[in-house]
């Protein structure tokens, strides 16, 4: 038998972000013990190290786990900047990095490397998807907002590119530094341009307050607003009234009502008494591909050619419906269109099918 | 001078800042009524008795009764409130308060409920103060100052004065009328602790004196007696 | 930007400055009276907002009740919260009590996660709040935001008068240049103090209980309020009420028309403005004044 | 009053063994320091180099805080703009230490320079508000434009080397190189301010931050030594932001940001303000308190509650220990020497 | 250097010197000329200027109007600490200390600032032999010599007055400006103090701002007084004696001797 593996949990335990590292977490964990505690027969060790969100103390923690725990995988993060720093690390001692959720479009595109994958999605692929929906429902004239920062930038850039490839036209792109929620300014701009639609990228509070404000401006009418998922998911109870009848488009929905979705729902619903959300299928599924790659190297985690071959032609069965990896290493996936009711974002059919990040600048 | 009823009796006074013994088994009493200076060279101690028996500094032994009570180790708010008014060495002028509101926060009824010294009253003692009233405390200049430190602690209604170096800086008339003003408080039955380093003037407008030397008591009685008693002079304040 | 549009654009700068004076008030007090540096002050924010989620539920409709047992509440925690932490630390070198508020912004965002886990809630307003103005056919209004600002402007009135009009006020200010002195005129300064600290308390709690429901309630909300109040006190001169409430406006309006005209660089905006400001005025608009 | 007179001047022979006694701990210290990377994990190294280069970062702070008054919340911009010099001066090709290392101190001078000048304006409160607001106008420059990555930084293609007539002395690629410069910049930086504080420069720095107004008008013009003051402790700062960026590989607003400077002002003090000693002793007790209660192979899932349990320390700290960790040192050791550092 | 220098042409010269406070006129037009060898005495009412004359005459504030020259140089733009390095000093009237330093170091670095040389690194301030020396020299002129390795602030009042003289004569002043210099001093340290100035007088040219009547008439050789920022006399010490209008704004009857 082989010595257990050691996986580095580099998630966020503290600050804005410390909810989803708690989900991935817990979506990771429920994975393994469902495999009897082994992947590829290996007993299975976590080391947890709180990145708290900050890049700049990104590179000292991530070598907590390479250098002090020596870790065999590291699984990490949600913050695209400590997720660069995590990649960075991860290439220099090549060691083999996981990604079950940050969407910097750089992890799978020019920083992309043999050891480097992501479970989750790239920042491009829902943004993209939103564009062609955009213009599918009829808007032509569309404005964005969103926060001053990479992920923003980059969500609107991928819903630029879908909205103007079908057609639309992007009037303005509006933004104002991260994390400021004073909206009021930029709402009254929105406004006064009357645009047919509006694509916004916020996450956590500043979400909340946005869809809030936006909604008391008055402008879900005259203006409706699109998003990511990231706009409605796991915030819909604070949104309340304001985020009813919502379009967003994500790689997941809640109740895609798929025999392998409610299996795995019920089961993380026993275990931590909280409803899945996205965050625990992207952990869930970083386990499934570590897991795959693990039998397809016979348990032996130091062969990394037969290892990381075993994920690269992997069919993961993830509960948000199966999916192979891109040769960038990231999911090659269905974008689900989905409209919020109550608390709950309902999906209404697939906005893209099988949708692959174009990984700009990768060499591999 | 133990014979009368004591109004502030210290007795058996040590203090220590640091390792320095700096009072080293003082006394005191102010009668009711009294005007008691408190005379020294520069460095014996005449500050550090007052800060000690205001509770600023902590005794290392010794006892202070306020009319028969005992009170040692009270805090100075305390103390302020049985009826001391302190003027403090160097003035202690709030600078960020105006003149008009350095007065008013301090004003506050007798012991007795008396309210006999009003802003109105204070500041006819010193007109000056009365064409500065919103200038902060920081600006004044220094003999204004000392004027308002005066008079606020006049607007305390004060029972016994405390007043330490009050003439500091002051012209020459001014002090004047500040010596005149003390033997005015002292007819209305206001005890005074007065140190000052115009020793001729503490001893005419005091009844009692007493001359510390390095934080010892060495020479305690009469004013009027002391003002005779050149030698003493000579050799305790170098004179 | 067409006129109706400006006209907005000023009624969001008025109401944003006017949010921001109300959680600066609160900083003034404390920092700009008593002089302690209180980085602590955007948790007693956030402690207020969650206060806000916690009692609503307990006092249903009755908004103005559940404000003032919160005000309440708040305070108390501020009384003693001054004694165990604060009152022996004036003495001291003023950087020890930045360090002692620091590690209390650890310590109370760790309770928070604690006691009301790390997810993003919602307070609703009450229903006599909740509608919206038309705005001349651009856009509507949240009344509950015009009402935010009325709330601001008591506080604010309030608060000038009693602390530069009143013998309280003045004994505050007088303690924080001499405690010394302010003991021996008969003022009790401890207990004073432990007053005003509580007064700043509630004060930031008010705040964040009135912007609850229109912010939501999330982790790490009181940090991002903290630096840009410290920025109001200091443009209006510590210690200013009245330098307060003009900062805050000022900074209202850069921040939007920042937004505005220079969306991409608006981050600096603020900044400039501060470091303009007391490049020109070194103690700030209103550094005498109270 | 009369005394009797001391014994005339601390004669300069007792002076000089004094200051050798002084020197001695710091020296061990420093032999310490360069021996333990043969007995640590190569972690555990890290560990030490992080704590070496925070070190100077405090050390530098300390100048201004600790000696001459001026509390500063915004180092952190001459940290972070040292530590992008360092990145964008670098290009494809392993740059040379010899132009890189000053280059990245220049710039933080110069910004120093500038800033420092407005800033000198305004005193106290103002002074440290003045000061974060150029540091966060720099941080909004790197977060908000282009020229460093934006929020999500750049990193450092190839680490800088430095060479002598074609033998490479130092390669910051392998991490005991990066150790070795960053003991020797701690060394430098160390003697160097030691001697300043003892230097009349030193002591005049201390008079401004006691009593500007008398430094006046003893004839001291007091606005150059505060600006000299300023930008010497932004070049130092920008050692450490220089060898930040070569140990992580690289740079990202974040570094600028009010946070670190916050960080680095609790480390001195901490560590107990007026002390050369102390700004190191708080670098290490702010760096190892955090490790020590954030790792969860120690302190199990309480380690995710880090925050509380080291909120919880300082505020013990800051109860018992009003001269902060220096003052307990001295306490211990009851050396009179100690006091007098300035 | 003059020896007796009175005719020679005034070592410090003010002209007109006036200075506003919003509306408070604090000083107005008040001309003075300090010689060598010569005491040159201002009194007068709390609040008439003089030490914001002083502050004027030394640079700590700017004069609203106004000249000022030095060895008849114009001295008027010059800022405080050039103004110090070329000679003159300064005391003043509230105490302006170091009082976490010691004694010595007090006045060391005062005298320090004539040789201040902030690029010599690798030389011991406490090594500094000629400050060390002007320091000892000046705390034993003082009476401060045993106090010289105790911390400022841990003196008495009056100490604390005598370090302040002490602090002003290490910068090796050529012109020295008192605010009080007695104030706080016993009737013994009051002494010491004159005898002082009486010896300093033969060499410098000194400005004495007091309200101790006694002193001012024994050592000054030339009186001005000012009443609300104005100077309303300026003559000989007998004149200014029996000057009604002085009597009745300042000295009042207590010293009609
Ligand atoms: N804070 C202190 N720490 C240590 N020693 C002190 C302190 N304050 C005063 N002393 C010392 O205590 C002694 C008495 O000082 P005190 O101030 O009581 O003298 P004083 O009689 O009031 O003198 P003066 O006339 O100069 O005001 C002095 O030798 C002084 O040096
Ligand atoms: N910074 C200032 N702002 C406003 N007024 C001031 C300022 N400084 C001084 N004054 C005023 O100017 C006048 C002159 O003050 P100054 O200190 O020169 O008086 P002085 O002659 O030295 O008095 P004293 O003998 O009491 O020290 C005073 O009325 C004072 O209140
Ligand atoms: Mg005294
Ligand atoms: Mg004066």
């Amino acid at each position: 038998q082989n010595a257990p593996i050691k996986v580095g949990l580099m998630l966020p335990a503290t600050g804005t972000f410390a909810n989803l590292g708690t989900m991935i977490e817990n979506g990771f964990k429920m994975y393994v013990a469902e495999q009897g505690g082994k992947l590829g027969g290996n007993e299975v060790q976590y080391f947890k190290v709180d990145d708290e969100s900050d890049p700049a103390k990104a590179a000292d923690n991530v070598n907590k786990l390479i250098k002090r725990d020596q870790v065999d995988v590291l699984v990490g993060t949600v913050h695209s900047g400590v997720a660069l720093a995590m990649a960075k690390a991860a290439k220099e001692s090549n060691t083999l990095l996981i990604v079950p959720n940050a969407g910097a479009d750089v992890v799978t595109g020019p920083m992309c490397g043999k050891n480097i994958f992501r479970s989750s999605f790239s920042n491009w692929q829902p943004a993209y998807a939103m564009g062609k929906v955009a213009a599918e429902r009829g808007h032509k004239k569309v404005m964005t907002i969103t926060w001053n920062y990479a992920a923003g930038n980059e969500s609107v850039k991928g819903f630029v590119e879908g909205f103007e490839a079908a057609g639309g036209k992007v009037s303005q792109q509006l933004n104002l530094p991260f994390p400021q929620v004073e909206f009021q300014a930029l709402l009254t701009q929105i406004a006064s341009q009357k645009p047919d639609a509006v694509y916004a990228f916020f996450a956590g509070g500043g979400a909340v307050k946005f869809v809030k404000d936006y909604a008391a401006a008055g402008l879900m009418k005259s203006a409706p607003l699109y998003g990511p998922g990231f706009l409605t998911d796991g915030t819909l109870e604070a949104q309340g009234e304001a985020a009813q009848g919502m379009y967003t488009t994500l790689h997941y929905a809640d109740n895609l009502n798929t025999p392998r979705d409610n299996a795995f729902r019920l089961a993380f619903a026993k275990a931590y008494k909280v409803n899945a959300d996205v965050y625990a299928v992207q952990g869930y599924d970083a386990a499934q591909m570590l897991g795959a790659g693990l039998k397809a190297a016979g348990g032996d985690i130091k062969n990394r050619d037969k290892l990381v071959a075993g994920m690269e032609t992997a069919v993961i069965d993830s509960p948000r419906g199966k999916f192979k990896l891109s040769p960038a290493h990231n999911p090659v996936q269905d974008i689900y269109l989905r409209q919020v009711k109550g608390n709950v974002n309902e999906v209404k059919g697939v906005a893209v099918k099988a949708l692959a990040d174009p990984a700009k600048g990768c060499k591999m | 001078m133990n014979t009368e009823a004591a109004m502030l009796d210290v007795a058996g006074v040590n203090t220590y800042y640091g390792d320095s013994h700096i009072l080293q088994g003082v006394d005191l009493q102010i009668p009711a009524g009294r005007a008691l200076g408190l005379l020294g060279r520069n460095g014996m101690g005449k500050t550090t008795l007052i800060r000690s028996l205001m509770g600023y500094v902590p005794m290392a032994a010794g006892s202070v009764r306020w009319g028969g009570r005992d009170v040692t180790g009270w805090p100075p708010e305390k103390m302020a409130r049985l009826g001391i008014g302190y003027v403090p060495e160097g003035r202690g002028i709030f600078p960020n308060l105006s003149v008009s509101e350095n007065l008013v926060m301090s004003a506050r009824a007798g012991v007795d409920g008396s309210r006999a010294w009003t802003y109105d009253r204070v500041l006819s003692l010193f007109p000056r103060l009365a064409e500065r009233l919103d200038n902060g405390g920081a600006q004044l200049s220094g003999g204004e100052q000392q004027m308002l430190s005066i008079g606020r602690a006049l607007m305390t209604n004060p029972t016994l004065m405390i007043l330490d170096e009050a003439t500091e800086g002051l012209a020459p008339l001014i002090v004047q009328e500040i010596w005149r003003v003390i033997g005015q408080i002292r007819e209305t039955g206001i005890s005074t602790l007065i140190v000052d380093r115009n020793y001729r003037m503490v001893l005419a407008h005091t009844d009692l004196a007493v001359v510390l030397e390095k934080g010892r008591v060495v020479l305690a009685g009469e004013s009027a007696a002391l003002a005779q008693d050149h030698d003493a002079l000579g050799r305790y304040l170098g004179v | 930007m067409d006129f109706p549009t400006f006209l907005i654009q000023c009624l969001n700068a008025v109401q944003y400055g006017l949010l921001l004076f109300l959680v600066a008030s609160g900083l003034t007090l404390i920092f700009g009276i008593m002089g302690v540096i209180n980085l602590a002050h955007g948790s007693f924010y956030m402690i207020g907002a969650y206060m806000a989620f916690a009692l609503a539920p307990l006092f249903g409709d009755q908004f103005i009740l559940q404000l003032l047992a919160g005000i309440v509440l708040s305070a108390l925690l501020g009384f003693v919260l001054e004694w165990i932490f604060f009152s022996y630390l004036y003495q001291r070198d003023h950087l020890q009590q930045v360090l002692m508020t620091y590690a209390l912004i650890l310590v109370f965002e760790e309770v928070r996660s604690m006691l009301f886990g790390n997810d993003v809630h919602g307070v609703t307003a009450p229903p006599w709040l909740s509608g919206g103005l038309s705005l001349g056919g651009v856009m509507t209004y949240p009344v509950y935001n015009l009402f935010a600002s009325a709330a601001c402007i008591v506080v604010a009135i309030g608060l000038y008068f009693v602390v530069n009009r009143t013998r309280l006020g003045m004994m505050i200010r007088a303690g924080a240049s001499n405690r010394d002195m302010v003991r021996g005129l008969g003022i009790n300064i401890r207990l004073l103090y432990r007053i005003v600290f509580a007064a700043g308390v509630a004060l930031a709690a008010l705040a964040g209980m009135i912007a609850a429901p229109a912010a939501s309630v999330y982790p790490g909300m009181g940090g991002q309020i903290l630096i840009i109040c410290f920025v109001v006190v200091v443009i209006g001169g510590i210690g200013s009420i009245s330098g307060a409430l003009i900062a805050s406006l000022l900074v209202g309006f850069v921040d939007t028309f920042g937004k505005v005209f220079f969306a991409q660089y608006s981050g600096i905006s603020v900044y400039v403005l501060m470091a303009l400001i007391l490049i020109w005025r070194p103690e700030g608009l209103k550094s005498k004044g109270y | 009053m009369t005394s009797t007179p001391l014994p005339l001047a601390a004669a300069p022979a007792g002076a000089s063994r004094r200051g050798l006694q002084a020197s001695l701990l710091p020296l061990a210290v420093a032999v310490l320091l360069s021996l333990l990377p043969s007995f640590l994990s190569s972690y555990g190294s890290d560990l030490v180099l992080r704590i070496m280069v925070y070190a100077i970062f405090a050390l530098s702070l300390e100048l201004l805080v600790g000696t001459t008054g001026l509390v500063s919340l915004g180092h952190a911009g001459f940290f972070g703009i040292a530590a992008y010099v360092t990145v964008l001066a670098s290009g494809d090709n392993a740059a040379s230490i010899a132009w890189l290392l000053p280059a990245a101190m220049l710039a933080a001078g110069l910004y120093a320079l500038v800033t420092g000048a407005l800033s000198l304006r305004t005193r106290g409160v103002y002074f440290i508000m003045v000061t974060l607001a150029f540091a966060q106008m720099a941080y909004f420059v790197f977060h908000d434009t282009p020229i460093g990555g934006g929020s999500d930084g750049m990193f450092l293609t190839s680490r800088p080397v430095l060479a002598a007539g074609g033998v490479t002395l130092l390669d910051l690629e392998k991490s005991s190189h990066v150790y070795y410069l960053a003991l020797g910049c701690l060394v430098a930086t160390y003697a160097l301010l030691a001697a300043v504080l003892r230097s009349r420069f030193g002591h005049a720095l201390a008079g401004i931050r006691i009593n500007e107004q008398r430094m006046r008008a003893a004839g001291y013009h007091t606005y150059w030594y505060k600006l000299a003051a300023f930008v010497l402790a932004a070049m130092l700062a920008g050692v450490a932001g220089f060898l930040m960026a070569a140990k992580n590989g690289a740079v990202n607003p974040e570094l600028l940001s009010w946070h670190e400077s916050g960080g680095v002002l609790m480390m001195i003090i901490l560590g107990g303000l007026g002390s050369l000693r102390g700004a190191v002793l708080g670098a290490i007790a702010f760096v190892l308190l955090k490790e020590f209660y954030a790792s969860s192979a120690i302190l199990g899932s309480i380690a995710e509650r880090w925050q509380l349990t080291l909120g919880l320390t300082m505020i013990l700290f800051v109860a018992l220990m009003p001269q902060g960790l220096i003052g307990l040192a001295r306490r211990w050791k009851r050396s009179p020497e100690a006091g007098h550092a300035h | 250097m003059h020896t007796d220098a009175h005719h020679s042409q005034p070592l410090l010269q003010a002209g007109a010197l006036t200075r506003r406070f919003g509306g408070l006129t604090a000083v107005k037009a008040v001309s003075i000329d300090l010689h060598v060898g010569e005491l040159h005495a201002v009194i007068g009412t709390n609040g008439a200027g003089k030490s914001t004359l002083i502050n004027m005459l030394s640079g700590e504030i700017a004069a609203s109007e106004g000249m000022l020259k030095l060895d008849g140089v114009d001295a008027t733009a010059w800022p405080q600490p050039k103004r110090a390095r070329a000679g003159i000093g300064r005391s003043y009237q509230r105490t302006t200390i170091f009082p976490q330093f010691s004694v010595l170091e007090n006045c060391r670095l005062t005298a320090q600032a004539a040789l201040q040389r902030p690029w010599h690194l690798w030389q011991s301030a406490r090594g500094c032999a000629a400050s060390v020396g002007i320091a000892r020299e000046v705390l034993e002129v003082a009476g401060l010599a045993g106090f010289a390795e105790r911390p400022a602030g841990s003196m008495s009042h009056g100490q604390k007055r005598q370090l302040e003289i002490a602090m002003c004569l290490a910068t090796r002043p050529r012109v020295l400006l008192l605010d009080e210099p007695l104030a706080g001093m016993g009737a013994e340290e009051a002494e010491r103090m004159l005898s002082l100035l009486e010896r300093l007088k033969r060499d410098h040219a000194i400005l004495l701002v007091e309200h101790d009547m006694d002193a001012v008439f024994r050592v000054a050789d030339r009186i001005t007084v000012m009443v609300n920022g104005e100077v309303i006399a300026s003559d000989t010490p007998d004149n200014i004696r029996v000057n009604p209008d002085v009597q009745t704004a300042y000295l009042g009857d207590a010293h009609e001797h």
